[in-house]
This record gives structure tokens, sequence and C-alpha cells, in this order.
């Protein structure tokens, strides 16, 4: 993630070098800290422990110059080194279930998925919760930025992006000034770089007031021959840097950032805000495809956190293992930064690549082409010392795995909170929180939640996107996943890959090791109800303080369960993100594991639509309906309250109803599929006749699971996982019912499409345009009047 | 030989694929035009595609309008080439003055995705004689700055002389008069701020449907060239 | 070096929903005495020839043809000396 | 009834995507005098309070609030007479 410091940072840096005034340079060398052993340096106003100094003091067996020290303070920050999480990610590994689908698993700048034809698919989710919380706008546009640049640099195009949101109540002041910044952010970065937005998330939650979540995910596809990997192998070859100038942007961003947390009054270290350059972007997606296409690079990386930082140690690190740098150059954008400033930058828009020098021609000349500048700063050696120069003088010779690799690991206590058991004891039975008790009330409470601003209609957003452009979104905004054509590396290919995010962050507070799995279970159900299969995962970790052993908890369970659940899936974690430290004051956020899951469908004709198209045709209910209202959305828009345990969650009952999903759309006996989640089969229900502009009737289930019976709120409301409805034709009810049957998933038969309401027989009935109305005017209502001009 | 339609790559211009891709559909060879261009490779009519060029900084496409191709795409428009602006183009060709009018932020000044209903009031031109008159067409637009402005007396003068191509049936962004296009005296300079290249089959096009009410613009096109 | 500075604003009769859209939030915000807003660009040019003659005319030329719209919109050009005082004005309209 | 004007400029540190676009085309137009652009918001706002000493404050108030995102932006208050002379200048830099 890449964001600022406050100038108290930058200052520190300039303390050390000001130590040097008297000599030749007015910057620190290698040589000077050779000499001057004992000054004091600023480690810990760059977020580094004594241990972590020391370390590096061992590592040179010398102290690091101020640029040696800058670097080290924001690789081994938590937000570069992953020092807290590590030991908890590795199950993503270790529980990898094996898969030949999987070319680059975790690691790389994203995980890529065979998905057939010759062809791969890369793709990645990211937060930008920080800045977006400072400057929604930019926030926003450059996690757009980022992510995209991850995609590219495997060598693909990027063919989609999606935005999970979390925000606190909607109708919050604040929320207010965030919420239509973010959302003009994402649209403004993305639709200027003419990447279709085909889905995302946008959930409300007072514990995201002080700390929204702005999450992004991208998606690329190149030919499977094609990828490329950040990488500097081969004495000799030069390494460019190429794109935008380097500018003092997010000075020391990723490692204060690592350490920021935010009081009432805003941030407690404001980041200096970064603004993104969609169109430098632009040129530089189609400038890098065809540096790819003519196969003149050897190994790419691009510039994120920690900058030229970052891109040179991980390319040297991961090479021949050693790199020569004339670090003064880089282009700047303002020529008073010191070395350890640009060093640090997080500038935007900005590449690294390794060239062999018989193609630095062809290089600079497709650069040329593209109005891109480009840079020659060094070269690949064998030394394995990666070694920086400033005006003649060796500011940097450091061995690089020890910054990209070596970085310190950190097993930080957890235990289970003493709070949890009480929470969970807190269950939501008619005792404790009154249930609608009539006809009336159940219709009243109907409209309550299709207008509520978690599942209300957020078309006031997502007109904001363009999910067109590129010409291969097959399913955008409003279904139940995106679904994109996979035409930009094949042309007239059917091929195409489901994309869908989810992560329910009440569920994770009630227990985080079923609220990951109950994440990834419905972002997998949502893609199998398109009739794509799921391939693989990627996943965002939003969480608190690391040092706050509740906290720790609350992520080694979301791990284990996540990882387990994958497994059990068999569908791998590919990369992802952690964000930690998001909290508010000491008030820590839900644990809000957002989970990607991406699916393949063949022939992209037969995908399935969430919409009820024609009159007549017979609704089924898959799976099982229980009391389950722990963490739902009626409990928590209409009691505010939250309490009890969340959903079952049955795996393998996922897996068949997946199975069924997909079998039925390939077989064309699906006219419609929606998954069941927040707001449980009436919102389902809902969302499927407003699209299709037709009603239903409905008949519901009598009995839940067990038999026993079930009333009709929580027929209605219940929030069971693993749940699906559909529309077929009456030609193919028998069948699919049998396929259904043969493979012990409980199908029942709760109504047909029918005229110009919502019936519920024996119950209320509600016209579509009363539906329509409380569905739709909530987002205007709340954001309609704000002024963003960007 | 089949009619060679020529689409203009600018820097940041997004919707060329899609418009090569509209015109290979209807059986035209489309030609890949590059903003660098001073010759315009033979083609017999030109589409200035959708995107951002140059980021729509300073105004939408203020700075593409002085690209080396826009020179001879000028001289030959004023000769009767056909030349179709899409959105970006649309832009593009009034910054030029080969259209009245410019374009300005949409009222809500938000970006604006959605289908919209247009009726089609001008099929006298080479891009719409495809069309019934006052034929409704789906298509969707996708702009931040579609607001089509002009002073009154010109906005008189292009109902007058029966320019106004096509009216939004719904005004999506406070346009004058409604105007989603316009065409120069000649009819074959035309203007329009959705895009039809995106409504040319029922996969990915508008929904729910129909999903070509694009086509016409493209089949209209061939047709006027071939026979000519 | 010298400085030189291009407003530009929309002509009168030309709406502007920019302008509109801060009109109608600021009262929201409780400033109710504001009557009426138009929203324009302002440019900060700064260029090596610093012969204050030419300098005007040569900004004149770029908003002409670049800065401004003249279709839709009006500039004016402000010469700042290098202390960045204004000196001498050139309209268009 | 008064007339003010808020002119508002990113912070030097802050990149300029527009500006930098801006000054990228000018050289390929003939224009190549100029080393740097800056690409920046202007409101004229009319108000019923004609009292300039609040009115100078009331603008600034807006422009902290609405006009400027005073985390990436500087602000410039003109207070215009009537008859649209410069008058008094208030800077939040
Ligand atoms: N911020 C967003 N950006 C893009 N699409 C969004 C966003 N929020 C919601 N959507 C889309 O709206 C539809 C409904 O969202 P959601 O309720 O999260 O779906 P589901 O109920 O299947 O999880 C989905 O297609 C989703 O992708
Ligand atoms: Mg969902």
């Amino acid at each position: 993630m890449s964001t600022g410091t406050s100038s108290e940072h930058s200052e520190h840096v300039f303390d050390t070098t000001d130590v040097f005034q008297d000599t030749a340079a007015s910057f620190d060398t290698v040589a000077k800290a050779e000499a001057s052993p004992d000054v004091k340096q600023p480690f810990r106003e760059l977020g580094m422990t004594e241990d972590e100094y020391l370390r590096v003091r061992e590592i040179l067996g010398r102290r690091p110059s101020s640029s040696e020290l800058a670097m080290y303070s924001v690789m081994w920050s938590e937000h570069c080194s992953y020092k807290s999480s590590k030991v908890h990610l590795r199950q993503f590994g270790e529980k990898a279930p094996k898969t030949a689908a999987l070319l680059v698993g975790p690691g790389e700048n994203a995980g890529v998925v065979d998905v057939g034809e010759g062809l791969a698919v890369t793709f990645k989710v990211e937060s930008h919760n920080h800045p977006s919380y400072v400057e929604p706008y930019q926030g926003a546009a450059t996690g757009v930025g980022g992510i995209v640049r991850d995609i590219l640099t495997m060598g693909a195009r990027p063919i989609g992006v999606m935005d999970p949101l979390r925000f606190g109540p909607a109708d919050a002041p604040d929320t207010a000034r965030v919420l239509p910044g973010v959302v003009a952010g994402v649209g403004g970065y993305g639709n200027c770089l003419g990447v279709p937005n085909i889905g995302g998330e946008i959930v409300f939650d007072p514990c995201y007031l002080g700390n929204p979540l702005v999450n992004a995910l991208c998606v690329g596809v190149m030919r499977a021959d094609e990828i490329k990997l950040a990488k500097a192998p081969g004495p000799g070859n030069q390494v460019i840097l190429f794109g935008a100038r380097t500018g003092g942007d997010g000075i020391g961003g990723a490692s204060v950032l690592a350490s920021a947390t935010f009081d009432e009054d805003g941030p407690a270290k404001r980041p200096s805000v970064q603004v993104g350059d969609p169109f430098m972007e632009k040129v530089l997606i189609e400038c890098c495809l065809e540096i790819f296409a003519a196969d003149l690079v050897v190994g790419i990386q691009d510039l994120g956190a920690a900058g030229l930082t970052c891109s040179t140690t991980e390319l040297a690190a991961a090479g021949t293992g050693g790199m020569d740098v004339r670090l003064d150059l880089a282009p700047l954008r303002d020529s008073t930064l010191t070395p350890e400033e640009v060093l640090m930058s997080e500038s935007q828009e900005r590449m690294m690549a390794v060239v062999e020098p018989a193609k630095v021609e062809a290089f600079l000349a497709v650069c040329e082409k593209w109005d891109v500048t480009a840079t020659a700063l060094g070269e690949v050696t064998d030394s394995g010392r990666l070694r920086m120069w400033w005006h003649g003088e060796l500011i940097v010779d450091v061995p690089p795995r020890t910054l990209a690799h070596e970085g310190p690991v950190y097993n930080r206590p957890f235990a289970r909170p003493q709070w949890q058991d009480a929470l969970q004891a807190d269950a939501p039975t008619p005792e404790r929180l009154t249930r609608p008790a009539n006809a009336e009330q159940l219709r009243a409470t109907l409209l309550r939640l299709v207008g509520s601003p978690n599942l209300a209609d957020k078309s006031w957003a997502l007109e904001q996107y363009d999910h067109r452009v590129q010409g291969n979104t097959v399913l955008g905004h409003g279904e139940d996943s995106g679904l994109v054509r996979l035409d930009a590396a094949r042309p007239g290919t059917s091929l195409g890959v489901a994309l869908a995010t989810d992560g329910n962050g009440r569920f994770a507070k009630l227990d985080p090791y079923s609220g990951a799995q109950l994440a990834l279970a419905e972002a997998y159900r949502n893609v199998a109800a398109t009739g794509a299969k799921p391939l693989a995962v990627t996943d965002c970790l939003n969480f608190g303080s690391p040092e706050d052993p509740d906290v720790m908890w609350q992520f080694a369970e979301a791990c284990r369960g996540l990882a387990d659940a994958c497994l059990e899936l068999g569908t791998p974690v590919t990369g992802g993100n952690v964000s930690f430290y998001n909290q508010t004051g000491e008030t820590n956020i839900h644990p809000t594991p957002v989970v990607g899951v991406l699916g393949v469908i063949d022939d992209v004709d037969r995908r399935t639509r969430s919409a009820f198209e024609r009159e007549g045709e017979i609704l089924l209910l898959l799976g099982d309906t229980r009391d389950e209202f722990g963490g739902s959305e009626w409990a928590h828009e209409v009691h505010s309250h939250l309490g009890g345990l969340p959903p079952r969650v049955d795996l393998a009952r996922e897996k068949v109803l997946g199975e069924v999903l997909i079998a039925g759309s390939r077989d064309g006996m699906l006219s419609a599929a929606h998954d069941l989640s927040d707001g449980g089969l009436a919102q389902a229900v809902v969302e499927s006749c407003l699209r299709g502009g037709h009603g239903a009737r409905l008949v519901l289930p009598e009995t839940d699971a067990e038999g026993a019976p079930l009333d009709p709120f929580v027929a209605l409301f219940s929030e069971s996982a693993g749940r699906a409805v559909v529309a077929v034709p009456r030609s193919e009810e028998l069948r699919f019912t049998d396929m259904c049957v043969a493979r012990g998933l409980p199908v029942a038969r709760v109504g047909v499409v029918d005229g110009t309401a919502l019936e519920v027989q024996g119950q209320f009935t509600v016209p579509l345009d009363e539906l329509r109305a409380a569905h739709t005017a909530p987002f205007r209502k709340l954001f309609g009047h704000s002024v963003v001009d960007a | 030989m089949p009619a060679r339609i020529g689409v203009v790559t600018f820097p940041g211009t997004l919707d060329d694929q899609q418009a090569l891709r509209a015109a290979a559909a209807v059986g035209a060879e489309p030609v890949k035009l590059w903003h660098r261009d001073k010759n315009l490779h033979q083609v017999d009519a030109v589409v200035l595609p959708g995107g951002f060029s140059y980021g729509d900084y300073l105004r939408a496409g203020a700075i593409a309008r002085f690209s080396p191709v826009m020179d001879p795409i000028i001289d030959a428009a004023r000769d009767g080439l056909p030349v179709l602006g899409i959105c970006n183009g649309f832009q593009v060709l009034c910054e030029a003055h080969l259209l009245e009018g410019a374009m300005i932020r949409n009222g809500d000044l938000h970006f604006i995705n959605r289908d919209v209903k247009l009726r089609i009031e001008n099929n006298r031109t080479v891009w719409t004689s495809d069309y019934e008159a006052g034929a409704e067409a789906v298509i969707p637009i996708k702009n931040m700055d579609g607001r089509f402005v002009a002073d009154e007396r010109t906005l008189d003068a292009l109902e007058a002389e029966g320019r106004v191509l096509a009216r939004y049936t719904a005004n999506p962004n406070g346009a004058a008069r409604d105007i989603a296009g316009i065409s120069n005296a000649a009819g074959n300079v035309v203007g329009l701020m959705p895009h039809p290249e995106y409504a040319i089959d029922d996969l990915t096009g508008p929904y729910p449907g129909p999903g070509t009410d694009g086509l016409p613009f493209f089949t209209s096109i061939l047709k006027s060239l071939v026979s000519a | 070096m010298a400085r030189v500075l291009v407003d530009v604003m929309l002509k009168p009769e030309i709406l502007d929903p920019q302008g509109q859209a801060v009109q109608r939030a600021l009262p929201r915000m409780g400033f109710d005495s504001v009557t009426n807003v138009r929203q324009g660009k302002r440019f900060e040019l700064e260029l090596e020839d610093a012969d204050p003659a030419t300098l005007k005319a040569t900004a004149a030329a770029m908003a002409e043809k670049l800065l401004a719209n003249t279709v839709i919109e009006d500039f004016e050009v402000t010469v700042l000396t290098a202390g960045g005082a204004p000196a001498d004005t050139a309209e268009n309209a």
C-alpha cells in the first residue's frame, strides 16, 4: 500500500544527513558510515525497533548509511515484510489443494491460473484503506492504479477491476465525505484506464466509521507462455526505470503507515497525499504490453510500496543476486529530493524493467512511441550486492536478500478474547429480539430491509463506473459475479472468467474461523451461480492492530478457516494482501477477510443471469433453511444487534450446490439463478424480480432441514448458507429436480414467476413499483447531493 | 475490395478496439490509424472513438484535436469524407470546429454509464440511413463531460437545418434540447455521445435488450460506401 | 523567468453545472448569502521569455488556441512580475 | 451585491497531471518558451452580504469547507468591489 508520512519523519532523515554538512558530500555515504560508527540514527522514527536496527548493523558489519537505513526500515515494515502475518499466511501454501491450474502461487506480484486454451489469468485484491480515509478520491484512485500495475507486471492485460468497500453508518456525516469521494476516485481512475469495473461491494457498519475499507481487485489475461516475473537475471543486463517522474510522494509511507492509527480528529500521522495520473498509467499499460509482445524484457517490477527500494531489492534478490544503480540518474519531479527520499518515494505510475543490452534500443523506441520517459539506471551484476551511487559516491552496498526475504518474522501473542463467549452466548432468539408476528409486520420488515443501506440498490454508485469498455463484459453490476470474455488474449474465444468478492465482518466478529469460511463460501456460490467453475482465490485480510492479542487471534483463526476451506473446496489462495491497524483510536474494526473467487466458463453464451425473465417459470429453492440470524442483516438493521453464532458452514454442501448450478447452466436447464446471502430468500427474490421486471408468487417451505416447522419469518429472512434460488422452464423442472435429488441436494418448489407484484401466499403482496421505490431511493437520497469535482 | 473504415487511436483512447470490432462485424475492413499519422492510408471513412484522450485533461478532446492525424482528417472531412466521432471523438470534432457547440460536465458532475433510449431524428446521413426516421434505439452512454451546449442561435440553426441527429428520450445529463448527436451541414460529419459500437450483439450489448440497436450506424456507412 | 496567469471562465450565457452544484451545496452548509457561483479554470504559466510586451501576446495566443475553448469560454491574461504582483491585463471579451 | 474570487491551486509539492499535460502540449503547438504550467480552479461568487470585512472571512470559510480540498490545495480569496477592481486579499498558505 502506498501512502505518505508526516514531515516529522522526513525531517529526521535530514537530521542524519545534516550530521555530515561539514564533510565533502552533504549526504551520508557508505564510506562515512564506516568512518563514523557511533552516529545516532533515527531508526525509531522510521518505525524500526532497536533489535531490528542492531540486526541491520550486524548484517552490514557497520552502521547503515542513511539511505540503507531508509531501505531497511521500509522493507522491514509490516506492510512490506508481512512480519506479523507470515507465520499464519504459510498455511495457504502448506494446505493448498493440489491443482495443475496454479501456474504462479503466492509471493509474486499476483497469482496466475491456467484457464485452458493456452490462456492464463492473474488476479489479486489489495487494500488502500488509510489513504482513502485521509483523501477519499485520490486514496481510492491510487488504490486502483496500484493493483492494476501489479496485474500488468505479470505480463497480463488488465480486463476487469472490482472494488469491495466498507464504510461507517450510511447517514454519518463522515460517510457523506468519504463514500462519494471513494466512488468517484475508483471510477475516475478505472474509467480513464479503460478497464471495466465488473463488481464489488458497498457495506456499511459503525465499526468502519473512522477507518473505511477500500479494497481493489484487478484481473488480467495473457497467453500462458507469456508470464513475466519480477527477477533480474543475467549480469550486464540493463535496469531501466520508466513512467512517471519521481517526486516526494509518500516518503517513508509504507513503514510509517504500518504504525499509523487514527483517533477522532483524524489520522495521528497524516500521510502526504498522492495524486494519481490515470492517463500516464493507461499509456504505461499499452507501452508495457507492446514491450511484452516484442519480448523485450527478462524481468519487470512495478513500483508500489517502497518504490525504488522495493523494486531494486526484489528484482536483484530474485535474479543473479547483484545490481549496480546510479540513483542520481532517476528523473525527478522535485530536484531537491535527497537520495533517501528518492529511494522511499512512492510516486505512482512507475515501472522498472531488466533488459538485455541488445534489446535496449528497441525497448526505448517503444517508450518513445508512447511518450513514456525511460532511463537506464544501472545493470545486473553477479556481485551478490545491491550497490547504489549518488553523484559518484557509493551510498548503498547491501545483500538484497536481507531486505527482500530475510526481514524479521514475529510470532505475535494471540489469545481468544474474554468477551468472545459472551458475544456468542447473546443469540438472537425470539425472546431476545422481537420478530415480526403477522403478515403486516412481515411486509413492513421486507420493505425496511430492501431499503436498508446494505441491501438497497447501489446504481447511484455503480453507474459512475464504466463496466462496458473493452466490449467483453458478459455479466456486470447487479449479477452474482462479474463475467468477462477472454477475447483480449484470444480474439473470438468463448472462454470467460467470473469473479465475485465477499466478506461479512459481522460473521467474522462472531466467529473468525467460520466467518472467513463463509466469505469464501459466498463468493464461491456467487461464481457458481453464473455457471462458472470456481478455480482459485485471492484475499484481502483487513484487521485491527496485530499488537492486540485479541486481533491476532481473530487473524490466526481467519487464516486457519480460510486455508482449511480452500483445501476442502479445491480452490487455492493464489495471492492477496494483509491490512493491519484498521482501528479508530483503540477500537478495532470487525475482522474483515474479503475473499475473491475466480471461476472459469468454457462458453460465455451459457452464463446464467440473476433476473426472472419469463412468466410462468418455476422457482426452486436449493439447500436447507434453518433459524439462523446471528450477524444477520435483519438483526443488524432492525435491532442493531450483533451476537450469537454465524450461519452453519457446510462446505460439502456448497460444493454440491456449485456443481448443480454449473451443470444446470451448461445443460441449459436454468433461466436464472441467484445466491442467497444477506437478507435471505426475500432479498434474493426481490433482486431477481426487479432486475427481470417480473413479479413472483411465493409459497414458503413449511419445514426446515430437520423436518421441524419453519415459520414464514425464518423462511423469508434467515441467512443460512449453501442456498440459491433458481428459475427453470416448466419443461426442465423434472430433469433439474432429479439431478438435485440424485446429488443429495435439497430442492423445494417455492413458487412461480408471475405478474407485477411479489405475493407471499397466505401472507402479503407488494407491487413491484413499491419494491423498486423502496430499493432504489436510499442511495440517491443519502449521497445525491454530494459535490465531488476532481 | 471491402470498404476501409479507419479508427484513430490517440494516447488515452479506450474504445478503438471496440470500434474496429464493430466495423469488422458489418463486413468492412477495419484500419488502425495512429495519432501521429500524416495520411489516412486510403480509408473510405473515419471513426474517432471514445475514451479519455490525453486524460481529457484541460478539456475533453482539446489536446487530441492538435494531433498530426487531425490535419488530413479535417481537410478530408471538408471534402466529404464520412467521419463519425463517438463520445470523446465527438468532443474532438467540436474542438476542431468540424461541428458546432461543445461538451461540458454532466449535470450531476458524475460519470454516467447507463443504457439510454435515443430517438433518431435525422436518418439522411451516411451514418444513419439504415434507421427509420424517428426510430428509437437503446445505446449505452459512458462519459463525464457528455452535456452538449451551444448558444441559442446555434441550437436554432441545428434544429432548422435538421442537423439534430439523435435526442435522448430521457435526458441523462442536461444536454441542451436533449441533443445526443448532431451532424454538419453536408451530413458526412457526425458526432454522437452514446456508444453504438457497444450495442452490436446480445451477449455484451444493453440489458435487457435489444442488444444490437447500434449496428445500423455501421451498416449505414457500409452501404453508402459500397453503393458510392 | 516570467510568470503569467490565464483565467478561463464559461461565457455568461453558457450554463455551468459545476458552479451550480457548488451554489446548491453552500446553503446546505450554512452559507446562505451566496446568490451566484461560476466555476472556471486558472493557469499559472512560467516562461523563459521575459519581455512583458510579447509575453502577454504569447499567453493570449496560447489561451486562444488551447487553454480556452472560445466557443463557450472567455479568458483573461494577467502578467505577473517575478515578484508576483499584478502588472498588466488583457481580456478577449 | 458583492463579488468575491476564490482561486484554488494544488499545493506546489502535489503532482498536477492536468498542468503537465498542458505543458507537454504547448511546445507541440509552437509555444516552446513555457517551462512550467499549473492548473487550478477559479470561483466567482456573488453574495448579498456586502460588508467587506465579514465577506472575506465568509468566503475563506467556504473555501476551507467546500471550494478547496485543503489536504492537497491552497486557496486565495480576493474581494472585488461591485466594479470588479481588486480590493483586498487573504491567503491560507
Ligand atoms: N462497490 C461496488 N463496485 C462494483 N460493483 C458493486 C459494488 N458494490 C456492489 N456491486 C455489485 O452489486 C451487486 C450486488 O452486490 P452484493 O450485494 O455484494 O452481491 P451479493 O449479494 O451477491 O454479494 C453485485 O453484482 C456486486 O458486484
Ligand atoms: Mg455477496
